[in-house]
């Protein structure tokens, strides 16, 4: 076993310890024990000893493998070859413990057997084997049920929010949404033939809890149109202190309604007169504020569908974004193939105007919203804005004044 | 080696010269040429020469969205 | 003729300040707006200066102001200044003097007003009258507009100050930018080179460089000496004009007004803010553009009717979202109200805080 | 005199026309008149007929006069040459009557008789004259101690708020700043070799009723650093309804304290109980709206400076600026020579680095601030910046590594 | 073999769902955090299910999954899922199997938590476990930070949702831009150029284009084929070095951590917002980065002295103001705190609306 005294140090305290567990498996793996030494190292001199690789991968896909080679392969021959694979997660992550099971048994015997459950965009990460083994790796895991996930210029492993499997608020389905659009983009998935990366998120409500916003280039959140449902009795038992705030997820005992809900309220559209708690709905920006605190008090409307927002991605190059609203509100149903078909409109056009590594929001905004919304038959709405342009430098095409000409006017007639 | 005032209002004059009807020439972009040739050249005394260029009338102020330093011409837009 | 004088600078304002202010320079405590139109100010000596403010179409000539002039030298000692919105105001000591200013004003023809939450004069530029870049002229819309809201001028019936600007065209000569409503002369079309007279009239590299856009090129006809413009790029700011006169962009038809709406320049409550893009082309109507005139009164009227107490017409926007803007003032939403340039990227809706 | 079928209906209404002034001095000037013919060509043709001039000038200047031709000299040969100066107008747009006529009996001399009172930059424009006239009008008017304002690349007429000199809530004296800088810049005013134009305005206080934070390059907003003063019982009185709210600006009858002021004050560090008026003044930002709404009762604190503000422009180039905090609070008296002093060194070093046509803003966003602050020797503050970048792509510079050398830490220590 | 299998995509995950979801699945009506770490959902039908979240380092050994396994057949049917944060769940239908459940996380020490009110997992990266770019280690940052903030995983102590995430390189992986407190690795030196290597290595134009700033040029010297780079304008985002092996810029003492606070992803009260720079340069001290750890911690108990009831971090800043945030927190104000990026003046005060 290598000596690790640096890491050593990070074996203890209350919070799990990847150290003591990656030592557990070490003692069977050699590679693993190549890891801790390399680790080490780059401990001790701040430093990573991984190199590039990205040639690796498995018959007929180009994406899902990340290929890594050992910059010190002499002294850490267990890692001279140390891929990574991404297997697509179930949607919402949900496992029985056969199915965890089998994957480790495959891991145990063609990897390093080390898991990141799950990484970062969401897929189950197997950390570390050799260029030969991939491939059959690959075929046993397909043969349980298992596909390889994305990487690279394609279709990414779209993820979802828990949603209606365990969750409330779920404006939509958002796991069924989430494997129907997985399953209908695998080509893409598999075959990087895009710009850059493309990814899709689906988050049941406007809480978010998959971070669609700041991380997919299409990101799907769950919204209702009509009004907040109010039970205003159980309203005034939170008022009274006998709910707790926020179904006691806090370290307050009672809930100031006025305080605390309709003060707070971003709109100022509530009112509570300490017996009636009013909504007006109309001017409510479904925020989720008021229905997080008093979750058996108040539930979204019934009129539910999805807002889709576009272009988030991580600072490379422009720096972060994050989506901005493209379609305030589409009514949706499985199979989504209204979402699909946005979907494929969408990628038609960034693949045909996109330069290499351009996320799509990068090109809408060096071509303009408007040539992206014409393009994939988008009408224009405010809600896609905070607030209109600022600037007067705006341009006019020939059909505007044709339509002038047949009658549009942009001012008040009434 | 800096310019005696009175050589330095010719070279700034020849500068004019030499770019009329090529390139409009403004205030900073003497001072820069002449500090190029004439590194010592005090930034000070170049603003003086410029003004006594001008208020000579040899040389005057134009604009045409920036001001620039010209020899006097006949305003094209005018009808004379 | 004497010696000749230059560089002498303005003269001191000193020499033109009234007895009274002089005096109490700095010393200033409080004031009140006793009927709108009319400021008084008290300073620490307990004297008070009565300030009536009075409506001018800014273009005076000689004759106009020789009447304003015997009318101050009647009640204010002489004493007069005008306002950073172009107003005049008539400094009075005498407070006696208050009532029968008010009649000779009223039998002239010079309105007071614009204090407090009215609107007041309306800033604008030069137009037709002056410049060779509008699109608009800027007077006769200002008094149209100003005629339709007479009624605002002389009183303080508004949730807010109201403030009006015009320029005539994307310069933006005045604070337009940051008005409550600001209308704004837009041409439409790309420039047409003039190849003959560009050669001798501009500079090819300058006239490049002018172009926010990049939408200039040198002509690939060397022997031209000119320049060709990439009309799909051109936003029709006039940069090019500007620089290089053989470029003109005016076409009586397509060139137009826009209106801005929702910016506001002093801190008080919430910080200064841009105007923004509310109407992207009215026609251009003289003598009395009509349907500015109107578009206007509805977002006023709008506004009045849906701002909460002391709230700027920016407050009042931000407060229902622009979203709900739209709707109320019955004003379509088109691609242009959508930000392209630059730092488009702020003002896009990266939230579900919106509104159906 | 010409038709002017179109004009003509500008002449009724209420506000004042400036159709119908015209006319009276057409009836003395053909000038005058020429200029409502072409007017009502354009009126009619929805089209300038103003062409460029950009040559003349007085002897020695080259700002102040802005040249105009029409291009329809055959039939408004009075407006063959038609030229306009700009006269800098004293501190606070002060005048007597006297001095009003003498400038009116010179320009009824040697120009039309047109004026504009005022130009959007201040200055007190004198509309129509010749070339031949520009000379001895403008030493005509020098005699009477008036000189030519800025234009072109130059210095621009400064300008400033009405101030102390009828204003309570000036916290610097902004006539004085406005015509100390305007002095000490007369050269740079009427030779203009800056990259492109740079205005200064002086704002008494936080309502800038210059506008300054639109519209100059340098913004001087006063500011004070100390506590509100309060008057308890004009508090009461504006709150019993015996003051007016706003003194007296409003459609509302009476103040109500605790919604009218508590709580639209922006950084809610306001209480009243009825009673007493409190103001967490750490936390006050400045905002002048307590004090707008309560001027009898509330003031300002005592130590007073000026906030200067940078980069405000028009749209062209890159969209409209406003200026933002430099130096968050500077104490000033006259002579002002530290505003003056700082106004030199910022300028020297936009001269040096600015484009043709480059606004100081521009060049500060182009450059970066902490060249411009560097340059200028001014420390980074967080007044700067509302929010600290988003984005991770900072910069190092060798000088940061020695002072960490030297012990330097960003992070905190206790 | 058996025949290749591919494009079959991930399994339905139908197949995982426990009786009681899949019954329920879409009817759930409320929920209640019973204490921290453990969830109760009732649906319509009076069906409950408790889920008991279980922090987790993310990394796993197949020898530590089926020690889950081995929990989550023992007390929930073999039914189980991970968060979007990377802790795991146990979904107990049965109500009677919550205490002896507890019991026996306790004793293998793995805690629950991360609910509500607390601080949840630190979404992280791979660091020195896996990638070619990191400035720092992701594994060992993340378990020092959560050993010493440890008691706000397993309470609801704190006045609202704390998500700290963290990531190795400016590529970000995760949503770190958005994060209440963001870790972040960052090089602070320009790549040099191993002329060599890069000639066979690496696309010269792509080489070029990969730079955000320009900073890459073709070499002067056109027989070396390579690039040079002009330090003045590098940021050291390493982008060159992801599109080209041949231009490395690690420096063990130069690279380090930064801070940034203040982001949010949910639309509650206030809309989603970025992290902002705290801090530019922390030393990178492995193993337990003790100056990364004190100054979360500090920010983290300044926030909860200072915030309002249901503020999150960045309404907590929001509403006090930058300018006080660097103050109490005791964080000095740098050169690097002001953008100078693309969309820098959105950023700048345009306002009197600071605070001394
Ligand atoms: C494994 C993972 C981090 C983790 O530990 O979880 C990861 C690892 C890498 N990411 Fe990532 N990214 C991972 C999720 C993300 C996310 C989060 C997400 O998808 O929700 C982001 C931010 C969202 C986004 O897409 O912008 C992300 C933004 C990037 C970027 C910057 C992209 C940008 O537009 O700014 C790069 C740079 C690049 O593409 O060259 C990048 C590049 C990389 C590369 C491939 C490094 C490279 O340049 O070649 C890393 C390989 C590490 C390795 O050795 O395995 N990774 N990367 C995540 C993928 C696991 C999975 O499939 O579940
Ligand atoms: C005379 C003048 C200054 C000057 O040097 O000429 C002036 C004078 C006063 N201003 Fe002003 N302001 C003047 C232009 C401005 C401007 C500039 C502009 O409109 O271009 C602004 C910024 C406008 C904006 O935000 O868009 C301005 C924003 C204010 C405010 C803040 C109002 C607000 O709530 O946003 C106050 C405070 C108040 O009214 O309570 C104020 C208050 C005042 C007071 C009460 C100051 C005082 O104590 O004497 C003066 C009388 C106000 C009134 O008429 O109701 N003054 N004031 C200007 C009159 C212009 C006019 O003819 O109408
Ligand atoms: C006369 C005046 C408008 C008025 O009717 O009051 C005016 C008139 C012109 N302005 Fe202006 N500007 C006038 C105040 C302004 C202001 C307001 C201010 O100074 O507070 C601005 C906005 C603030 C600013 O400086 O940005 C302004 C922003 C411009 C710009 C755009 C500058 C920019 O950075 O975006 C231009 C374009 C240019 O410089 O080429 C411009 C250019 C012009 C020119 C010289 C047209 C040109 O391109 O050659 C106009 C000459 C009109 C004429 O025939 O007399 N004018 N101009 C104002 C000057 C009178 C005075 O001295 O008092
Ligand atoms: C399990 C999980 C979804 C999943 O598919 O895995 C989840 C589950 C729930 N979230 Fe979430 N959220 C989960 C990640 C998120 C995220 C994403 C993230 O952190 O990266 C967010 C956005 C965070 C942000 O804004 O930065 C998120 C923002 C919320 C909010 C809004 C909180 C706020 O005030 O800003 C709520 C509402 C609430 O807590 O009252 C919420 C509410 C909930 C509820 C109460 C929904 C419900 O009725 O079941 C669930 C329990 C909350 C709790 O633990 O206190 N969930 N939730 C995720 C658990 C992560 C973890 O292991 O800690
Ligand atoms: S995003 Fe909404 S629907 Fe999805 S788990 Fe979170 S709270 Fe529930
Ligand atoms: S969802 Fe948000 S905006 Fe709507 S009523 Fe509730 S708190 Fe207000
Ligand atoms: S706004 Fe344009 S057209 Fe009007 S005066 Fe200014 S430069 Fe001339
Ligand atoms: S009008 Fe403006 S955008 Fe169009 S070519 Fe000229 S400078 Fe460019
Ligand atoms: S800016 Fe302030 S000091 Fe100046 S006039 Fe306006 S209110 Fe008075
Ligand atoms: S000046 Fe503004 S911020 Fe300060 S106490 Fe008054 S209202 Fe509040
Ligand atoms: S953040 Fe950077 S170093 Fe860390 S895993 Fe992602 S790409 Fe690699
Ligand atoms: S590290 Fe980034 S900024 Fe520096 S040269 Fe490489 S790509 Fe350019």
């Amino acid at each position: 076993m290598h000596k690790t005294p640096l890491l050593d140090q990070l074996e203890s305290g209350p919070y799990p310890s990847f150290v003591k567990d990656l030592k557990r498996l070490a003692a069977k793996k050699p590679q693993v024990n190549d890891l801790l030494g390399q680790l080490e190292r780059s401990y001790k001199e701040k430093i990573t000893h991984w190199k590039h690789g990205g040639i690796v991968g498995v018959l007929g896909y180009g994406s899902g493998i990340i290929g890594r080679y050992s910059d010190l392969p002499d002294e850490f021959p267990g890692l001279e070859h140390f891929h990574t694979m991404r297997i697509n997660h179930p949607s919402g992550w949900f496992y029985t413990t056969q199915a965890i099971r089998e994957v480790c048994d495959i891991w145990d015997q063609y990897g390093s057997g080390i898991l990141n459950m799950h990484g970062a965009t969401g897929d189950l990460v197997l950390l570390g084997t050799t260029t030969d083994n991939l491939e059959p790796c690959f075929q046993a895991l397909a043969h349980k049920g298992w596909d390889i996930g994305g990487s690279g210029s394609a279709m990414r492993s779209p993820s979802c929010c828990v949603g209606p499997a365990r969750c409330e608020w779920a404006m939509f389905d958002t796991l069924e949404a989430c494997y129907e659009c997985t399953q209908h983009f695998q080509f893409d998935l598999h075959r990087p033939s895009f710009p850059y990366k493309y990814k899709l998120k689906f988050s049941g409500c406007p809480n978010d809890c998959v971070a669609a916003v700041a991380r997919a280039d299409q990101s799907h959140i769950g919204v209702w149109r009509d009004d907040i449902k109010i039970d205003q009795s159980a309203v005034k038992a939170y008022d009274g202190g006998e709910l707790k705030p926020r179904g006691g997820a806090t370290p307050y005992a009672k809930l100031d309604v006025k305080a605390d809900v309709v003060d707070l309220c971003p709109t100022g559209c509530m009112s509570w007169d300490g017996k009636t708690l009013k909504i007006d709905n109309k001017n409510c920006n479904h925020c989720m504020h008021c229905i997080n605190m008093m979750p058996q008090a108040l539930k979204p409307g019934s009129e539910r569908g999805v807002t889709i927002l576009m272009g988030s991605h991580a600072p490379i190059l422009e720096g972060a974004q994050m989506s901005w609203v493209i379609v305030p509100f589409m009514e949706v149903e499985p199979p989504f193939d209204n979402i699909k078909e946005l979907t494929e409109r969408i990628i038609e056009w960034w693949a045909e105007n996109g330069k290499n590594r351009e996320r799509v929001g990068e090109l809408i905004l060096r071509l303009g919203m408007r040539t992206f919304l014409e393009a994939v038959g988008l009408p224009p709405v405010p809600q896609s804005v905070i607030r209109p342009r600022a600037n007067p430098f705006f341009y006019w095409k020939q059909e505007d004044f044709d339509a002038e000409a047949a009658g549009k006017k942009y001012y008040t007639t009434k | 080696m800096a310019l005696a005032k009175a050589e330095l209002v010719e070279y700034l004059y020849k500068m004019v010269e030499a770019a009329q009807g090529k390139k409009q020439l403004k205030a900073m972009d003497l001072q820069k040429a002449v500090l190029k040739e004439h590194p010592d050249q005090d930034k000070n005394m170049i603003k003086m020469a410029i003004k006594e260029l001008i208020d000579s009338g040899r040389c005057v102020y134009t604009y045409f969205g920036g001001s620039f330093i010209e020899i006097p011409h006949v305003e094209g837009a005018a009808k004379h | 003729m004497a010696e000749r004088i230059t560089d002498i600078g303005p003269p001191h304002y000193g020499k033109f300040l009234s007895p009274v202010i002089k005096e109490n320079y700095g010393k200033w405590v409080s004031h009140e707006i006793i009927e709108p139109g009319i400021l008084k100010h008290v300073a620490e000596s307990g004297a008070e200066i009565y300030s009536v403010r009075v409506a001018s179409p800014r273009i005076l000539t000689t004759l106009q102001a020789r009447d304003i002039c015997e009318v101050a030298d009647k009640y204010c000692g002489g004493y007069l200044r005008f306002t950073s919105r172009h107003n005049f105001e008539l400094l009075v000591s005498d407070k006696a003097k208050l009532e029968p200013l008010k009649a000779e004003l009223a039998k002239r023809g010079m309105p007071k007003g614009g204090t407090g939450h009215s609107i007041t004069n309306i800033v604008h530029t030069q137009g037709w009258i002056h410049c060779h870049t509008p699109a608009i002229d800027a007077s006769g819309v200002v008094k149209s507009v100003m005629d339709d809201l007479f009624e605002y001028f002389g009183s303080h019936r508004l949730p807010a100050q109201v403030r009006i600007s015009l320029a005539c065209c994307l310069n933006m000569c005045g604070a337009v930018h940051c008005s409550d409503i600001a209308i704004l002369g837009v041409h439409r079309t790309p420039p047409k080179v003039n190849h003959d007279r560009l050669r001798h009239l501009c500079e090819i590299p300058t006239t490049i460089s002018a172009c926010p856009t990049g939408a200039i090129r040198p002509h690939p006809d060397k022997s031209l000496k000119s320049v060709t413009v990439n009309e799909e790029r051109c936003m029709y700011c006039g940069n090019c004009y500007t620089m290089c006169p053989a470029m003109p962009l005016f076409d009586p038809k397509k060139g137009g007004v826009a209106l801005l709406v929702g910016g506001k320049v002093s801190n008080a409550k919430s910080p200064p803010m841009f105007s923004r893009l509310a109407v992207p082309w009215i026609p251009n109507n003289p003598p009395r553009w009509p349907e500015v005139v109107q578009t206007i009164r509805k977002i006023l009227i709008k506004y009045a009717e849906g701002a909460n107490k002391y709230e700027r017409v920016a407050e009042w926007i931000e407060r229902i979202g622009w979203e709900k803007f739209f709707e109320v003032c019955d004003i379509p939403f088109t691609y242009q109200h959508i930000d392209d340039y630059k730092w488009a990227y702020d003002t896009y809706r990266t939230s579900m805080h919106f509104k159906f």
